[in-house]
């Protein structure tokens, strides 16, 4: 064996070891540009890897790493499938293409004495969303889910407004609620099954199902995730954390801490039980269908009340969870290829959006941004404009734009399911969607009347960021049969009878 | 009945715990008493996980003679990783309670609320 | 030129879209920046005219350019129909942009190079439309030529333009979102393909009535086609300066809303299965409502573009009628009224811009005497109402005469009925303005300082139309050629 | 602090206990393969010896003898030895942490060997984290 096959060997592993070496060493370096760069390279080759593992897997199917060589199901067995690899590659991309832009952005929010110190969290936070998905283990997903939340919960609290602190703490309550809610869920499943290895449990669950514990444990993971996901009524940190988050970090918790949590729960319902199982005797479909109703419909209308943009942009992700866990509750393979193509799609539409809010807040300063000081943007930034106006345009889902794929993939599960309400409910959404997103395109070309805002576009690196993720945006919108096939296949495999390989 | 209550006596524990930590963290405005109750909640997680390994007559899973039943280790194990996450948020939290303290000069939450409307 | 149709068709999409481009560069060289506009028009009409030839023959461009979905992709296939409306739209476009130079430099108007990228856009987005292969190539033409006219709509800025602005594209993304994308992905899923064919693609799809409730969604869906209760959005847009009323209500979006109406009529239902499952039927009767209901708010109007707004509203029904009658006399008088529609409203348009650009009236109740004044205005104002009204010897008649032959085709006697009643009230609300000009005196005294015209600019593309709606009286064949080649197919 | 200077028999008590804390520490650390132990608990039992140095003797003391530079450098350098060792078990051609391959002739060997770096990896974090959140909190409100 080469050297260069043995390392390919190790590449499950190694997309969680680099940012994890690399955050130490950012907090060794110190040097602002010194660790943004580090930073990017790390998500950069994290990107590249997973790649690589894509190249693997799509055509060859699930690669199970045995961590430290203990084998399966008694050592901590890292499982990629094609959902896996998937989120993996939305997670680094994401992660890379906000980093890129995020040095200047982040030299004027944040002292310089700290800056090394956020990017060690955001590579812990990478190492943690990495790990959860790679790993094939109840509990290592736990321990990574807290490491994710943690660097979450400080990058928060690095907000320049002292709100932000309120703000991560909230979150770190509602956070460590749902964690431990997981914890508890992972202990009853423990207790039925005898194994932590999530595959062995989908195959030891089925004799056990009927038992209180094991629905218990159902229960108990599904509101954890849900949690975690901010899924309606408990979506109350979401808001907050997103408006007084840095920035950038927005732009970051937007792209991947909600998405990670939705992988988390398609993991728990689809990975360990199975909607679809009669022997289930809950309806958690209904359940979980009609939050994410709710939560399109509600979250919206509250969107379209706002006055500050990014917390406008954050209950539009409330929206835009509810599309997602809509199309997983349907328990069909074209609901949960949609809720897949969506969490690829709203990431990169919503990092796009919430960067271009950090271009914005760039040149005015301040940390937050009002609808209206928008005024005039069109003239001074028109570039940034045209950004926003493409993501909104995605977030409403026009043609061209990602948003439109993946609204159209779950308006076809929805027919095909029959559920004529949910396609009411979804396009009452998405015309909620159209006035929320007027809003903020009317206040960018509004004029500003007697005051004269002196404005000039973003740094270069903010805006290379900006269009990376439109182009994403339009590539996605516009050529999106391999994303709709790497996503049919990543649900194909999840949802099929024998899912996996022997262990 | 009795059986169901003295029986399962850990169970009723961490649910007792439990509860009580859930109350600690809803009803309680001030902060620091949310990080206790957190802490509660956590703690009664780790007696289930643990009550969990713990196998009638068995022993320290360490090999000795004359023994062949050990209680099972790995919920011990897997419940101190859960430890030291509790007290990395725990840590956090009270880092965070400070700060709070030190921007608004109060800990209390509906203080803090009613600073922010005003403000 | 020896152009592939296949390319032709993709160029006729791209060449606005790169004037749109340039005309941005050209942004502090006004004299430049109109030349591009007028060389793009001008190209995009040589570049149009080039396929009419292959399509008489028979032939039908066809090119996927990318496949979004499998089996749904962006595709451009020129037939008939879309042949006709992109020589209407890519002809009145030049006429148009001469308008415009002269209205938009006789008033001052600010952003002129905004205006100017954003019409060019909206002609691509006409092209792509008319061109479009599948319903989702329309729909994204669609949505493009609603985005791309919105800032055109409030293009003063001003708090009254962005109320206007809003109610416009309130509406037309409503209508789209609730309306007209469900139907197109119904349409997806029960018969697997949302591509145009001839005799449509639902024929043994669905039933009689999935099939009426589809055509109803489409119908009301396409807001751009004025449907009552989606019109408020027409009259809302007249705080748009005039050539944007002109472009909205003769070349670009009204029609691209009746033609949307008529694509779907012909090439998804298919116009045997929509007589024969009765779903046109429903909204026969709709049409006719809104044709009666919108002349009679045109004769309560005094605002002379609001009652222009209105007639709008009523004509539209007429080719939405046609499409409902589900003939193939009707689709073809349809399709022959929106061609003598735009003509004469563009002429209806521009004069009303003629007459604020000189003389800054905006209410017809001012405009007594003012036909002295302005007299190849007025003339040419007289000619195109003639035309809409359907009298010869000006284009409209023909319409009118298919539209007829359908509706008797079809056995409907009443329709006949309405279309006279209808005609009548035209002639009220439109030729009292001409009468008002010529023949009542001049409201104020001492107002005979002889002849005062609009620019040339603008007079001229005026009475250029105004001569289209006669020489579509004497020399319709090749709009009838374009017709007949499509009923042949 | 003049209370500091009268708890003659607590300093007395304390010095004397400090190298026992300390040595017990480094005991559970190094003994971890073979009984209870590891590095969590050694961590926190070093940390212990240093929380109790610098409420006897002031966070000054404590800061002379850790100073928080040293903590900044220990808390990443710490990770990375964990780190390292797994990347070292990459390298030498086995799984992520497969300490078997640090030692190519006694697995067995090997697998002593990793757990004690690993674990004086974890011991070295925990401790210096423990230690600085003390001298962050303690720290606070004086200024």
């Amino acid at each position: 064996m080469t050297g260069l096959a043995l390392l390919l060997e190790q590449l499950p592993a190694l997309q969680v070891v680099l940012p994890l070496l690399a955050a130490p060493v950012c907090v060794l370096l110190r040097r602002p540009n010194l660790v943004w760069a580090l930073s990017c390279l790390t998500s950069l080759g994290c990107l590249g890897i997973a790649l690589t593992l894509a190249r693997q897997i799509y055509p060859h199917g699930v690669i199970s790493y045995a961590m430290g060589g203990w084998a399966p199901p008694f050592g901590i067995e890292y499982r990629l499938d094609e959902l896996s690899v998937f989120m993996l590659v939305v997670v680094s991309l994401a992660a890379s293409l906000v980093l890129i832009g995020a040095r200047q952005s982040i030299q004027r929010e944040i002292p310089a004495d700290r800056i090394h110190l956020l990017y060690a969290a955001v590579l812990l936070m990478l190492t943690g969303s990495l790990g959860i998905i790679s790993t094939g283990d109840a509990f290592n997903l736990f321990v990574f889910l807290e490491i994710a939340s943690l660097s979450t919960y400080a990058l928060v609290a690095m907000g320049r407004q002292r709100r932000a602190l309120v703000a991560a703490f909230q979150y770190l309550v509602l956070g460590t609620i749902g964690g431990t809610f997981i914890l508890i869920g992972v202990g009853l499943l423990y207790m039925m099954t005898g194994t932590l290895n999530m595959q062995d449990m989908a195959e030891r669950l089925p004799p056990v199902l009927h038992t209180t514990t094991a629905l218990a444990a159902l229960a108990f993971l599904v509101i954890g995730a849900a949690l975690k996901l901010a899924l309606l009524p408990l979506h109350i940190w979401l808001p907050n954390a997103y408006t007084f988050a840095p920035s950038m970090i927005s732009a970051l918790l937007a792209a991947i801490s909600t998405k990670v949590a939705a992988y988390v729960l398609i993991r728990f319902v689809y990975g360990i039980y199975d909607l679809r199982w009669s022997g289930l005797n809950l309806p958690l479909n209904d359940v979980l269908a009609l939050l994410a109703v709710a939560a399109m419909l509600f979250a919206s209308y509250v969107a379209v009340r706002q006055q500050e943009v990014k917390r406008l942009l954050a209950w539009s992700s409330l929206a835009q969870i509810g599309y997602i866990v809509l199309g997983l509750s349907l328990a069909t393979s074209a609901g949960l290829a949609a809720s897949t193509l969506h969490i690829l799609n709203h990431a990169v539409i919503k990092a796009g959006l919430f960067v271009a809010v950090a271009a914005v807040l760039f040149r005015q300063g301040g940390s937050t941004l009002q609808l209206a000081d928008l005024a005039g943007l069109s003239r001074g930034m028109p570039w940034t404009t045209a950004a926003i106006i493409a993501g909104g345009l995605g977030l409403i889902g026009v043609p061209l734009t990602a948003g439109f794929v993946s609204k159209w993939a779950l308006l076809q599960a929805l027919i095909e399911s029959g559920t004529w309400l949910y396609v009411a409910a979804l396009l009452a959404s998405s015309l909620l969607a159209v006035i929320y997103v007027w809003r903020i395109i009317e206040a960018c070309t509004a004029s500003t009347g007697d005051r004269d805002i002196q404005r000039r576009e973003a740094p270069l690196g903010l805006q290379l960021s900006i269009w990376a993720l439109v182009a994403m945006n339009l590539y996605l919108g516009i050529n999106s049969s391999p994303g709709m096939r790497l996503a049919t296949e990543a649900s194909g495999r999840l949802l099929a009878p024998t899912a996996g390989v022997p262990l | 009945m009795l059986d169901a209550i003295l029986g399962l006596f850990n169970y009723w524990i961490a649910i007792g715990l439990m509860m009580t930590g859930l109350y600690i963290v809803i009803a309680h405005t001030n902060l620091v008493k949310k990080i206790i109750g957190l802490n509660i909640f956590q703690t009664s997680v780790f007696i289930l996980y643990i009550s969990m390994g713990k196998i009638q007559g068995g022993t320290a899973p360490i090999l000795a003679e004359g023994t062949l039943i050990y209680s099972n280790p790995l919920p011990h194990v897997l419940i101190l990783t859960a430890i030291v996450v509790g007290v990395a948020t725990t840590a956090l939290g009270l880092a965070l309670i400070v700060r709070i303290y030190e921007a608004y000069g109060s800990a209390e939450e509906d203080e803090i609320v009613n600073k922010d409307r005003r403000a | 030129m020896s152009f592939e149709p296949a390319s032709a068709m993709l160029l006729a999409v791209l060449l606005p879209l790169a004037g749109a481009g340039l005309i941005a560069l050209c942004h502090r060289w006004p004299n430049l920046r109109e030349t591009v506009t007028l060389v793009t028009a001008a190209a995009l009409f040589a570049n149009v005219l080039t396929l009419v030839g292959p399509v008489l023959e028979g032939i039908r461009p066809d090119l996927l350019l990318i496949e979004i979905l499998p089996g749904l992709g962006l595709r451009l296939t020129l037939e008939p129909l879309g042949m006709l409306f992109a020589l209407v739209a890519s002809g009145l476009w030049i006429v148009n942009s001469v308008y415009s130079i002269g209205y938009m430099r006789g008033n001052n108007e600010q952003h002129q190079t905004g205006f100017y990228v954003c019409f060019a856009i909206a002609l691509a987005a006409t092209q792509l439309l008319a061109m479009s292969g599948n319903l989702l190539t329309l729909l994204i033409g669609y949505e493009v030529l609603t985005f791309s006219t919105y800032p055109l709509v409030t293009h003063k800025r001003n708090a009254e333009a962005r109320a206007g602005g809003r109610t416009y594209l309130g509406v037309l993304l409503f209508t789209s979102i609730a309306l007209l994308l469900p139907a197109i992905v119904a349409v997806w899923y029960l018969a697997g393909t949302i591509e145009f064919r001839d005799g449509g693609v639902l024929q043994g799809m669905v039933t009689p009535a999935t099939a009426t409730a589809l055509f109803a969604l489409f119908l009301f869906g396409t807001g751009k086609a004025a449907l009552m209760p989606f019109h408020r959005w027409l009259p809302a847009a007249m705080v748009a300066p005039t050539p944007v009323s002109a472009l909205l209500h003769a070349v670009a979006v009204v029609k691209a809303g009746v033609f949307t109406v008529t694509k779907v009529a012909v090439y998804i239902f298919g116009l045997d299965f929509l007589s024969v499952s009765g779903a046109a039927a429903p909204m026969l009767w709709v049409a006719v409502f809104t044709l009666l209901a919108a002349s009679l708010v045109a004769l309560s109007r005094d605002n002379l573009k609001a009652r222009l707004a209105y007639s709008t509203v009523s004509q539209l029904a007429y080719i939405v009628l046609g499409a409902s009658l589900a003939t193939s006399m009707g689709v073809a008088g349809g399709a022959f009224h929106l061609v003598a529609h735009a003509l004469g409203k563009i002429t209806l348009f521009f004069c009303a811009g003629a007459i604020y650009t000189a003389m800054h009236k905006t209410q017809v109740s001012e405009l007594d005497g003012m036909g002295r004044v302005m007299p190849f205005t007025f003339g040419a104002f007289l000619v195109a109402s003639l035309s809409i009204i359907g009298l010869p010897p000006m284009g409209g008649t023909w319409s009118k005469w298919l539209l007829m032959s359908g509706a008797a085709d079809a056995g409907l006697t009443i329709v006949l009925a309405v279309l006279a009643i209808s005609s009548l009230l035209n002639i009220v609300y439109l030729l009292e303005i001409p009468m008002r000009g010529f023949l009542r005196p001049p409201a104020q005294t001492g107002g005979n300082g002889g002849i005062r015209e609009a620019p040339l600019l603008c007079v001229a593309p005026l009475c250029l139309t105004a001569a289209g709606c006669v020489v579509l009286f004497f020399y319709p064949q090749p709009v009838l050629m374009l017709l007949d080649t499509w009923r042949l197919q | 602090m003049k209370l500091r200077e009268e708890q003659t028999i607590l300093r007395i008590v304390s010095k004397l206990l400090l190298p026992f804390i300390l040595l017990f520490a480094l005991y559970v650390q190094f003994h971890g393969d073979y009984g209870p132990g590891g590095g969590f608990q050694a961590g926190v039992i070093f940390a212990t010896g240093i929380v109790l140095y610098g409420l006897v003797f002031g966070l000054e003391a404590a800061e002379t003898a850790l100073p928080p530079r040293w903590l900044q450098v220990l808390m990443p350098l710490g990770l990375l030895l964990y780190a390292g060792v797994g990347v070292a078990n990459i390298l030498l051609g086995g799984e992520y942490l497969n300490y078997n391959t640090l030692d190519a002739h006694d697995p067995v060997h090997g697998q002593h060997l990793g757990i004690l770096l690993v674990e004086l990896g974890v011991g070295i974090t925990v401790a210096a984290v423990m230690v600085s959140v003390f001298y962050a909190f303690s720290d606070r409100g004086k200024d």
